[in-house]
């Protein structure tokens, strides 16, 4: 099996020192996708990326741009029909194949709920355990520029209720890579979703192949006071907000969750044993989002160590607006983790 | 000589063409000060298929149209204030800047709901329409889409839907040939969307979409074909081209979307360049009258423009309101 | 407006003493959904019904049962394209109609989620609140008989998490009639669902139309020592549970949300306040769950009430089994509840 | 005189035919038991055409079925323990007994997955072809369909891409004239579901289905040409009719879900009878060879009851293994 010679890197502390290059290489996100694609097409001649755009001049943001030249069978543009799509693809992983399902917005995926929650994430059940899905699903948040209501969802939270699936969200460049090589090579269906702001971020990524773990979250700064658990673009809000309150005298330790199914709660409980703090920062609703349920789902394991109450950033219980005013105070940053912070200090002082 | 009420309606239409390609012109002169800040999908080289079966709808007839909506809604009868606040977010906007670009309503104007996922304004337009049958009116109900939702398995659904169900639906497909950059042939194996209805017994038509009094006389046909008698719905191919890339104001053959020779055989085929010329010949349109045409049309978009860019963005507590209605 | 009259329900405690037979007038689950289906058809001629098998000789399990004979055109059959029949309700809802969209299971509500999420629940706020969609969704959970992974879900929880959308869940013959007569009336998106277990369930139920409100929890047995939380058929569950307890001097308090958007946090945390222990029992998987998300949206105003971590009582992360063997094990009922009781009890003793 | 490969086949079909039948039969006589938990959808008086389309197949052809799969399960080669242990929830079924009677498979078999969403396994046999393909096999995908799959969308996606792609896919619809108690005429305006491939360029062809020799002759024909070349998909509707209630052992005229006669008619013209009428005119089968043909398969069935009957419940710990693929 082409994919069982990669290492997994487990040195997660690697990203502790996060400022140090270590490979002395730079690439953005995308172009991090991009190259983690490729390798993935090379290694495995059963890899195929699809979706609409995936060859053309634009190549979804990037992140396949110029692949089908070298790829032409395995790299093509689609008809606009998700739900179908998404069936090619599950019956191509099913007899033999490991598709790269694209979409540009995450919104689209609405369309392919049958697909994914009644087939890809209960074939391998259904069967008794005599087939599996090898299928990678990316999906591109959006937001701003008045994306408005149906392009800029970020419907991470509905993934995490289905068993068969999971849902791996990376922050970094240097996880996009080895998230989306992990992806490709694990034998499960796998939610990968991207927010297209981190698009233009670099990180330093190693040339060769590697895999990072799906489950495990990562500790991205260390702090003994309190303990912001974020995803995506959150986390860099979250380091954002650990500066400042670092001014404050507050260290905060922050938490790359990187998937949310399987969920890393040993990361989450260990950090509160510690600070006894906690924030939840999410890209979603806040009602029935990822920070609601990932309380609800350790509730039980950090309930003694926790000093206050849990403060949860997320997205207000609206429909994206469009007018770009009414967007600004639609999404939160790393201003809202500061003041949850400081909500919490507030309990815990009396 | 032309009759007299053809006369007028293609008058009108040609008025409405202009209005549409002016203010979207306007759009790409000042999209770049990035006060807009929507995503515009723009029609420019496509006006005649919304101003031509427009032309034939009244207020309380059902408008659905998608991404590309401009065109449709002004021919339906928008304001371009109502329009150009919505554009730049504004709480005067038809949706009080909620909505944006992509998502342009107005139920008095019978444009209820604009939707952006490709093919999904065309069981909602046939669900309009069983409205009306159920509570028996006489108007139709219009769907505007692109060759791209024709992928879309929805659109059959509806399509058997609307023929089982006899509804007064006008499907209008603007065979642009392009969804973002993909060409109608990367998506499907035969050019003949009109084609698609007759499995259901929808008789399929087809026209030059540059045509605006093709799509005109065609489209009045069927919409009364559609008001007279409750025979089901019809299919509409119009064949166009937008001038524009997918999205934004600028173009894209430079970026290697397309080739430039078929931009300029389109360009030179314009909708609004033939009618013009049609009417200048038969003597209903002069090169003076174009020019005060022209002129007022300018000022509604100045004045567009001007309320626009004064009226206040919604206040900060509208962004939790209607999300349930009158909560 | 034909609904304005009608007299809304909130003598919640009429539901104390059930076993009085207020009305002397017992209906089944299905007949009251018949009744309330035919009063409202007949009250508003904007009311239709669609959806396959509503005029067939089975009626959807008698919910439906004939009423095409009186209504003929607003009761229909429809094609098995629900993706598309939920854009005809949707369109029909914004032209002035109030449609009933029903399906048989709630598994292939999966296959409409763009037109529910994507539009039912976001078209009133894009259009700055000019339209509204009045429309109601009937849902049916299935469950045993080998109904297996594809017939027998639950996915409550995914609609929790959507604005715009209310979720209700009626658990007995009086609710059932009340719940859909207020979905009905209601301007906006209801996924009413239904278990298919409750169906030959009776109740007192008035013949007179009325309307039980939607976000409003009810006790439906008082108790001072235990809080259960239940929906839908856990409630019957919950009730067993209880009568098991009180043997055990443990009286508890049980509470059908009968919503679960809007959610009546206030009723469960009045409980939790008297009660300081708390069990919440759904009918969906564990993960980002019903119940997980009631915790995580709950948890800082029950924080300082609980005397223990809170129990979940709900369905393992796997799909549904076939085998009745596996099928047994797999769904949790009283007995669960009653385990999730002690073990909080052990936990408040130390 | 007949042809010997094709006496041999036809006597094959004749037997699967019968497997088919007196297994169904065996199970409408053990469901009252209620020791089979599991919805059974019998396919009683279509066996023709999954006997006559497997007929043509091979192990590492794919067959994609629905949630009506006991037939095309057996013709493609799956053992009737492995799927009465299924129905009866043992772990010795074709899926340990996590599937039951909707979700038979078998990827030994080609039966990779079955689903009972009605038109889902449409998409997924067409990305099996796609698979196909890129691995450059020569063998090819069939899915066998209702009459209700042809109202979902997704039929018209699939079609559109095989055709567009021209992958090697049989689309088999049998078209027994209900979906559920709905009938063909309450959900599409016309009866014509073999053409509505044409739209896609595919040829569509349609038979009776209820003549076995029809069947396999023409899906020969058709899967030769998909095997010779790459020329993409076919569709082949095979009318027909099921003679039990949609889902359980009953039959449902009574309860008023069809016409008495409509039924009585299709009956009289039973797949099975009129092969063996056939047979025996030409010579190739005796009611000896008959009675000695139905004994061997009564003890088939006999093991397989027996077989499935001592087999154990899959263990407790089973309920949460293959949730994912090797934990
Ligand atoms: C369901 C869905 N898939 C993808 C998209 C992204 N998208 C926006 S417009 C568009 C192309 C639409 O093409 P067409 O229908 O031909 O309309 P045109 O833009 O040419 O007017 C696509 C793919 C979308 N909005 N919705
Ligand atoms: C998406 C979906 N909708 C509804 C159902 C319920 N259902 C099960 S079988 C069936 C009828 C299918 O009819 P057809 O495709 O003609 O197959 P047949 O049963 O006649 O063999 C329906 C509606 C389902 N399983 N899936
Ligand atoms: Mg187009
Ligand atoms: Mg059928």
């Amino acid at each position: 099996m082409p994919w069982t010679k990669l290492a997994v890197d487990s040195a997660s502390k690697r990203f502790l020192d996060s400022k140090k290059n270590l490979c002395g290489r730079v690439l953005s996100y995308r172009e991090a996708l991009r190259e983690a694609h490729y390798q993935a097409l090379k290694r495995d001649a059963r890899v195929f990326i699809m979706g609409q755009g995936v060859d053309d001049p634009a190549g979804v943001f990037g992140s396949t741009l110029g692949l089908h030249q070298e790829f032409c069978a395995r790299v093509f543009d689609t008809p606009i029909a998700e739900n179908g799509l998404t069936g090619f693809a599950v019956g191509a992983a099913l007899a033999g194949m490991r598709p790269i399902l694209v979409h540009m917005r995450m919104d689209f995926l609405l369309l392919t709920f049958d697909q994914i929650i009644n087939h890809a994430s209960k074939l391998c059940y259904m069967s008794g355990g005599r087939i599996h899905v090898p299928l990678v699903i990316r999906a591109i948040i959006g937001r701003g520029w008045g994306s408005a209501a149906q392009h800029s969802q970020a419907l991470q939270a509905l993934f995490m209720h289905i068993p068969g699936i999971k849902v791996v969200l990376p922050a970094s460049a240097y996880d996009a890579k080895g998230l989306l090589l992990s992806s490709i090579a694990d034998d499960n269906p796998v939610i990968f979703i991207e927010h297209r702001w981190l698009y233009d971020i670099q990180d330093s990524v190693p040339a060769n192949e590697y895999l990072v773990p799906i489950g495990k979250g990562l500790i991205k700064r260390g702090g003994k006071d309190i303990t912001v658990v974020a995803i995506s673009l959150m986390v860099n809000e979250a380091l954002i907000a650990a500066t400042k309150l670092k001014q404050n005298g507050i260290e905060a330790e922050v938490i790359d969750l990187r998937s949310l199914r399987p969920l890393d709660q040993e990361i989450i409980v260990n950090s509160v044993k510690k600070t006894g703090r906690l924030i939840i920062a999410d890209l979603g609703w806040r009602t029935a989002g990822a920070a609601q349920i990932i309380l609800g789902n350790i509730h039980h394991k950090i309930r003694r160590y926790l000093k206050a109450g849990v403060e949860i950033v997320a997205l207000p219980d609206t429909p994206t607006p469009s007018s770009a005013y009414l967007e600004k105070i639609f999404y939160p940053g790393a201003a809202d983790i500061i003041r949850a912070a400081k909500r919490i200090y507030v309990r815990t002082k009396h | 000589m032309i009759e007299r009420i053809r006369a007028v309606a293609l008058t009108q239409i040609y008025v409405m063409m202009l209005r549409i390609r002016l203010f979207e012109e306007r759009l790409v002169y000042l999209y770049p000060a990035q006060e807009i800040k929507t995503p515009v999908h723009l029609s420019i080289g496509q006006e005649a298929i919304a101003a031509g079966v427009c032309q034939n709808l009244t207020k309380s007839d059902y408008v659905f149209t998608n991404h590309r909506c401009h065109g449709h809604c002004l021919a339906k009868g928008m304001s371009m204030s109502a329009m150009m606040a919505e554009l730049y977010g504004k709480n005067t906007g038809c949706c009080k800047g909620k909505g944006g670009s992509m998502h342009l309503s107005d139920p008095q104007l019978g444009i209820l709901a604009t939707s952006a996922i490709v093919g999904a304004n065309l069981p909602i337009a046939v669900g309009a329409a069983l409205s009306l049958k159920l509570r028996e009116r006489k108007n139709i109900s219009v769907v505007f889409f692109g060759d791209g939702a024709v992928d879309q398995g929805v659109f059959f659904e509806s399509l058997n839907f609307a023929a089982l169900k006899k509804l007064p639906v006008l499907f209008v497909c603007e065979n642009n040939f392009y969804a973002t950059n993909s060409l109608q042939k990367a998506r499907q194996p035969l050019d003949n969307i009109f084609k698609r209805a007759e499995i259901f017994g929808i008789k399929g038509w087809r026209c030059a979409g540059n045509d605006a009094q093709e799509v005109y006389d065609l489209a009045k046909r069927l919409i009364q074909k559609l008001r007279a008698n409750s025979s089901g719905p019809h299919l509409l191919e119009c064949r166009t081209y937008r001038w524009k890339a997918h999205v934004g104001p600028d173009c894209d053959f430079q970026s290697g979307c397309r080739p430039k020779p078929e931009l300029d055989a389109w360009i030179s085929n314009c909708p609004i360049k033939k009618l013009e010329i049609f009417l200048i010949k038969t003597g209903l349109l002069t090169q003076d009258k174009i020019r005060k045409i022209r002129q007022r049309i300018n000022r509604e978009i100045m004045r567009a423009e001007f309320l626009a860019k004064k009226s206040r963005f919604p206040s900060a507590g509208e962004l939790t309101t209607d999300v349930y209605w009158k909560e």
